[in-house]
């Protein structure tokens, strides 16, 4: 005997506690699990295209920090870097270090951030999240430090970063690189190895690593999924090719996966930053002949950096004028959502909120 | 390290198996002939010397009297990349070129949004509805002309 | 062995809670007894004796400290430092702006120095409510007349409270962040002690002779 | 008349001097208030007096509860907890209350009217009934019921009407899942609940909680250490906390069945929730952990409610620690893992009474011996039943380590 039913509908979000800011699925239910699954987003549009057309391009730096607001750092570099490309400008090797440095350091913050904000969708009540703001905090500290401000950072400049860091911050920085092991070994032991966290997640919203590829997926997602691909490794940008690390790479491809890859990522940031200590040597942070009001040559460039959520890049057109004829961002965010109505149908409703936690999704870069 | 393919390389690769769909190349750009894209992007995927299995970016620019659609194609395999760029039609009025939504899964989502800001219409998409704005918003905001 | 993991985590928050919160408090912190002593500068036994009742609100807990919360020297804050005999009304600051928030309008003064005419600044304000403390218009001020202060509060009934009008910045004491200003750094300066600093103290460092600064006029015009 | 409640000095003192009947236990009579014939309003007057401590002690305790779970799980997660208002933030929960009982009032258009706005009453009377029969010392109880553990059982359910109530009445589709949840629980958990008090039954050989607590020679968490695992984890999915707390589950469906509901009404909802678990805490107590019999030199109540706190504390770091289960695994936890280990300790227990009838506390020892051996055993069988491709640990196998990233270099699976 079959049960006489209907979908139900029901709008997941905009305002709902786990659609990480103000994205709306419209999702129909059979029960409590998932037939079809509708993404409408651009509640937090504010058409930073278009702005970054009326202004200069050094103005424009304080845009791409309001892209992926957990992120500023990754993102200030990404456009710099594509900037310079445009412009041919030679950065200083002191300025690439310091923007290494302080871009892994955002990366952490953002992998903290997201397996946080993922626990905090399987219910542990805020704790891991806790644990990982408090690791946060320290990274804010020194940016803080570094540039006079946590989030909205605009510390990366054509040519080098804006200003050089002061004597401190070298110490905060070997306490927090000293301390920090222990604490994702923490976070380990909280969440790794839970009974409840493994049943919840581990073949859960599998994704098939070529369709990934085919879907423009890149980031942890992708590695997770067993494609070692990651632009720092095939496509060195700054000076990651004078650095070594580790790329973690799972084959799983489930939720589990993307969690861990997050993890064993922090690590790897950590000894990048390790090394960037060794290596940088005093020198001027910024051509001093680079002007603020930037007239790049009629052209146009793109640079794809390895960014926290994946692949971050702008194209930049110039017309030789001061601001950029047009500036379009490659939003990690957005392209590892393309995928998504296929992942969560078929999925109870918890494992939809799950799964979306492990796509890690920044709605201000998503609308941007 | 990635190489980025030279315009005049990769075309020379396209025309190998899609004699005459290319209109002209520019310093690291191929310009495409939007009637044949389709099949060029499958071949840009599928044929093994080349392999580009991720679309990177798709972007339109406004060049005032016609649109432009930028392709940055990424082979994961050769770690190689390319940019294609078509034309689409003159003047401002109907902007179109073929979607390549059935090539590389990732289109949808950038040509959806390409279309919202832009206002170019990408045929064959099975969803082509506005991304980021909401139905009935009149005018695409990242052409040139609209102001306010 | 099933069932582990599930006792790692509870040791794990075990281990958080003996070793304590980590929470900065603000505006004020609540202090135990030694803290409240040690705040009114008094040993612990003198305290209880001299201070009963104080002693006992901090025993149950209600003693409670003004703090500032620990920023970094450089925070680019609220309260914009201006040097008035230093700005000559050339608007680079409003015309950088990415946001145009800086109203500026200048009247002629006659004066003329090597940089070249200096203008009266007769309305200089800086609307905070839409400000995003990016810092350009420290960045771009050809003669390092504004600075961004490190205060932070400035919450506000009305909007058109959030504008800082040009007397205020006349009125108040200078004590710019440090950010943009690294020889400050260098000097241990502090921007929340209170000293306030005048212009030769908080210029850029490498301060341009007379000459150079008519030379690069020249060059440029 | 029942008057049990002699045990306890303070209420023996009220009713004898109100009463002038001639009852042994009053002893040395010096006077009486009320004339001959007027016993029974002298019970009455001490009954009231009785419910009145117990009723407002719990409201109060509830206000206490709040927070003291706030502060421990802000110790929990490296944070402070309330500390602003009052001393050690003590009147957070009292200005929470205040605050809570002037909010505006919503009734959505949409919902049912009488249903919605009776849900929250319904939802807080269970847990009042179910103090009547807690004997939380010597003498301090209510109604010494003869079938006093199945009165809990019954009563508790009735919160699964409240919920459906809240879930149906708010036509909110949320407040629907969670409703659904919420019945589906409970009746799962039902089973496993009183089939782990068998064991308990059998050899304290009564059904009322004043005789269990008599029978505690040695508290019955020792005899029966498989009995109270499974009643635990039934009762911590019963009143829906963590990680059983699929019914509210905030992250999933924003608050579950209370979704809609704002002001006192949700206010009597977080009230019964707590009280819930406050109460379940004082079953366990009761039935487990020998009640209030200890050592003499403190009152009984005393020791009872101190024996509720480790109980409390264990719950708030459960919660603090661990995330939650998918309703599928709570469920298939309830079918396939706790009724089983029930049913094991049932029979476990039968033998056991089987070969000691009426044990003696050397006899509880060797009981609590076995018990414990049978327990390892079968929580290790049980655990094995659960493995691969079952729910509540898909694709985790006994003795397997879960899987770490393999360092990139070895070749690249998919497409390169």
């Amino acid at each position: 005997m079959t049960l006489q039913s209907e979908p139900v509908i029901v709008n997941v979000g905009p305002q709902h506690p786990s659609t990480h800011g103000v994205l709306r699925m419209r999702v129909a239910f059979d029960g409590e699990t998932v037939t079809d699954a509708e993404m409408i987003i651009g509640y937090l549009h504010r058409g930073s295209e278009k702005l970054a057309e009326e202004r200069t391009f050094t103005q424009v730096i304080t845009l791409t920090d309001r892209m992926d607001y957990v992120a500023a750092m990754t993102n200030n570099q990404a456009y710099v870097l594509s900037v310079e490309k445009l412009a041919g400008i030679e950065p200083m090797p002191r300025g690439v270090y310091l923007r290494m440095i302080s871009a892994e350091l955002q990366r952490i913050a953002s992998h903290l951030m997201a397996v946080g904000f993922l626990l905090q969708d399987l219910g542990a009540l805020a704790t891991p999240l806790m644990y990982m703001f408090r690791e946060r905090e320290d990274i804010l500290d020194l940016f803080e430090l570094m540039c006079g401000a946590r989030i909205t950072v605009s510390y990366h400049r054509p040519s080098g970063v804006f200003q050089d860091v002061p004597d401190e911050f070298w110490g905060r920085l070997r306490q927090f690189l000293d301390g920090m092991p222990a604490h994702i070994d923490e976070y380990e032991r909280l969440i790794s190895g839970n009974e409840i966290v493994l049943s919840r997640m581990r073949g859960v919203g599998v994704l098939d690593p070529d369709v990934m590829v085919n879907a423009s997926i890149t980031g942890p997602m992708l590695r997770a999924g067993g494609v070692d691909w990651d632009l720092r490794h095939r496509a060195p940008y700054e000076f990651y090719d004078r650095v070594s690390f580790d790329r973690p790479i799972m084959d799983e491809s489930d939720n589990y996966a993307r969690y861990l890859v997050r993890v064993y990522e922090m690590r790897e940031a950590l000894k990048i930053v390790e090394q960037c200590v060794e290596q940088i040597e005093p020198g001027p942070v910024r051509d001093p002949d680079v002007p603020f009001v930037l007239r790049p040559p009629v052209g146009e460039s793109y640079v794809g950096i390895e960014g926290p959520k994946g692949e971050l890049g702008f194209y930049l057109v110039s017309d030789g004028g001061i601001s950029p004829y047009r500036c379009k961002v490659r939003p990690p965010s957005l392209l590892n959502l393309t995928l998504l109505r296929e992942m969560v149908i078929g999925l109870p409703m918890a494992d939809m909120i799950v799964t979306f936690g492990t796509v890690d999704v920044n709605m201000g870069e998503v609308d941007r | 390290m990635s190489v980025l393919y030279r315009g005049e390389e990769l075309q020379a690769e396209i025309e190998k198996f899609a004699p005459g769909a290319t209109t002209g190349h520019s310093e690291d750009a191929v310009h495409v002939d939007a009637g044949q894209w389709l099949d060029v992007a499958q071949g840009l995927k599928e044929r093994e010397e080349l392999g580009f299995a991720a679309l990177t970016l798709l972007t339109t620019v406004d060049y005032i009297d016609h649109f432009e659609v930028v392709y940055h194609l990424r082979s994961l395999s050769h770690n190689r990349t390319g940019v294609i760029k078509l034309r689409c039609g003159e003047g401002r009025g109907d902007a179109a070129v073929p979607s390549v939504i059935s090539v590389w899964r990732g289109a949808d989502l950038q040509e959806r949004e390409a279309y919202d800001l832009m206002g170019v219409r990408f045929e064959g998409h099975p969803n082509m509805k506005r991304l980021m704005l909401w139905e009935g918003f009149e005018g695409h905001p990242l052409r040139k002309d609209y102001l306010r | 062995m099933i069932g582990l993991g599930l006792f790692k985590g509870l040791l794990v928050t075990l281990i958080a809670a003996i070793r304590g919160p980590v929470t900065v408090q603000y505006p004020d912190r609540k202090v135990g007894l030694p803290g409240a002593a040690k705040d009114a500068g008094l040993s612990l036994p003198r305290f209880l004796v001299k201070r009963p009742r104080d002693a006992a609100r901090a025993a149950v807990g209600m003693a409670t400290v003004e703090d500032l919360v620990e920023q970094g020297p450089r925070f680019r804050g609220q309260d914009f430092n201006w040097y008035e005999d230093r700005c000559t009304g050339c608007a680079s600051c409003a015309k950088f702006c990415p946001l145009g928030i800086i109203k500026i309008v200048t009247s002629s003064s006659g004066k003329q120095t090597a940089e070249g005419e200096v203008y009266d600044v007769d309305v200089f304000d800086i609307d905070i409510g839409r400000c995003m403390f990016c810092g350009i218009c420290v960045e771009v001020c050809p003669y390092d007349a504004l600075d961004m202060g490190s205060d932070f509060e400035r919450a506000q009934y009305e909007r058109q409270a959030l504008v800082i009008p040009v007397d205020e910045l006349r009125r108040k004491k200078n004590t710019p962040s440090t950010w943009f200003r690294p020889q400050l750094e260098s000097a241990g300066y502090d921007p929340h002690a209170g000293e306030e600093l005048t212009w030769d103290a908080a210029g850029r460092h490498e301060q341009p002779s007379e000459e150079q600064l008519t030379e690069r006029w020249v060059d440029e015009r | 008349m029942a008057l049990d409640f002699l045990d306890n000095a303070f209420f023996r003192n009220i009713y004898c001097n109100l009463s002038a009947s001639d009852d042994g236990r009053c002893g040395e009579r010096v006077f009486s208030v009320l004339p001959g014939g007027f016993e029974w309003l002298a019970f009455l007057i001490t009954g009231i007096v009785i419910a009145l401590i117990l009723v407002n002690g719990l409201l109060g305790s509830v206000i206490v509860f709040i927070w003291a779970e706030r502060r421990l799980l802000g110790r929990f997660q490296s944070r402070l907890g309330p500390n602003r208002w009052g001393p050690f933030g003590t009147l957070t929960p009292v200005a929470d209350a205040i605050k809570t009982m002037f909010k505006e009032d919503i009734v959505p258009d949409a919902a049912d009217r009488w249903v919605f706005n009776a849900a929250p009453v319904v939802m807080m009377v269970p847990s009042l009934m179910v103090l009547a029969v807690i004997p939380w010392g010597s003498g301090t109880f209510l109604a010494d019921l003869n079938i006093g553990v199945l009165f809990i059982i019954a009563i508790t359910s009735l919160s699964t009407f409240a919920i459906v109530m809240a879930g149906w009445g708010s036509q909110n589709r949320y407040a629907m899942f969670g409703a659904m949840r919420a019945v589906a629980l409970l009746i799962s958990y039902e089973i496993p609940m009183a089939l782990s008090l068998l064991g308990v039954l059998m050899i304290a050989g009564s059904l009322s909680l004043v005789s269990i607590v008599s029978a505690q020679d040695l508290p019955f968490i020792l005899v029966q250490p498989l009995g109270f695992l499974v009643f635990f984890i039934a009762t911590t999915a019963e009143i829906n906390r963590t990680p059983f707390d699929v019914a509210e589950a905030e992250s999933e469906l924003g608050a579950g069945y209370h979704t809609d509901y704002s002001g006192m009404k949700f206010g009597l909802f977080l009230n019964a929730e707590f009280a819930a678990t406050i109460l379940s805490a004082a079953v366990i107590v009761a039935v487990f952990l020998g009640g209030g019999r200890a050592w003499d030199f403190l009152p009984s109540q005393i020791w009872f409610l101190l024996k509720m706190l480790p109980v409390l504390i264990f719950m708030v770091w459960m919660r603090a620690s661990w995330p939650r289960l998918r309703i599928d695994q709570v469920l298939s936890l309830a079918w396939k893992g706790l009724i089983i280990l029930a049913f094991i300790n049932i029979v476990g227990s039968a033998i056991l009474t089987f070969i000691w009838p009426d044990p003696s506390t050397t006899e509880l020892w060797k009981m609590a011996g076995i018990n414990l051996i049978v327990m390892i055993a079968s929580v290790y069988a049980v655990g094995g039943l659960l493995g691969p491709g079952s729910a509540p640990v898909a694709g985790f196998a006994r003795g397997e380590a879960p899987p770490t990233p393999r360092p990139a270099g070895e070749p690249a699976g998919g497409s390169g």
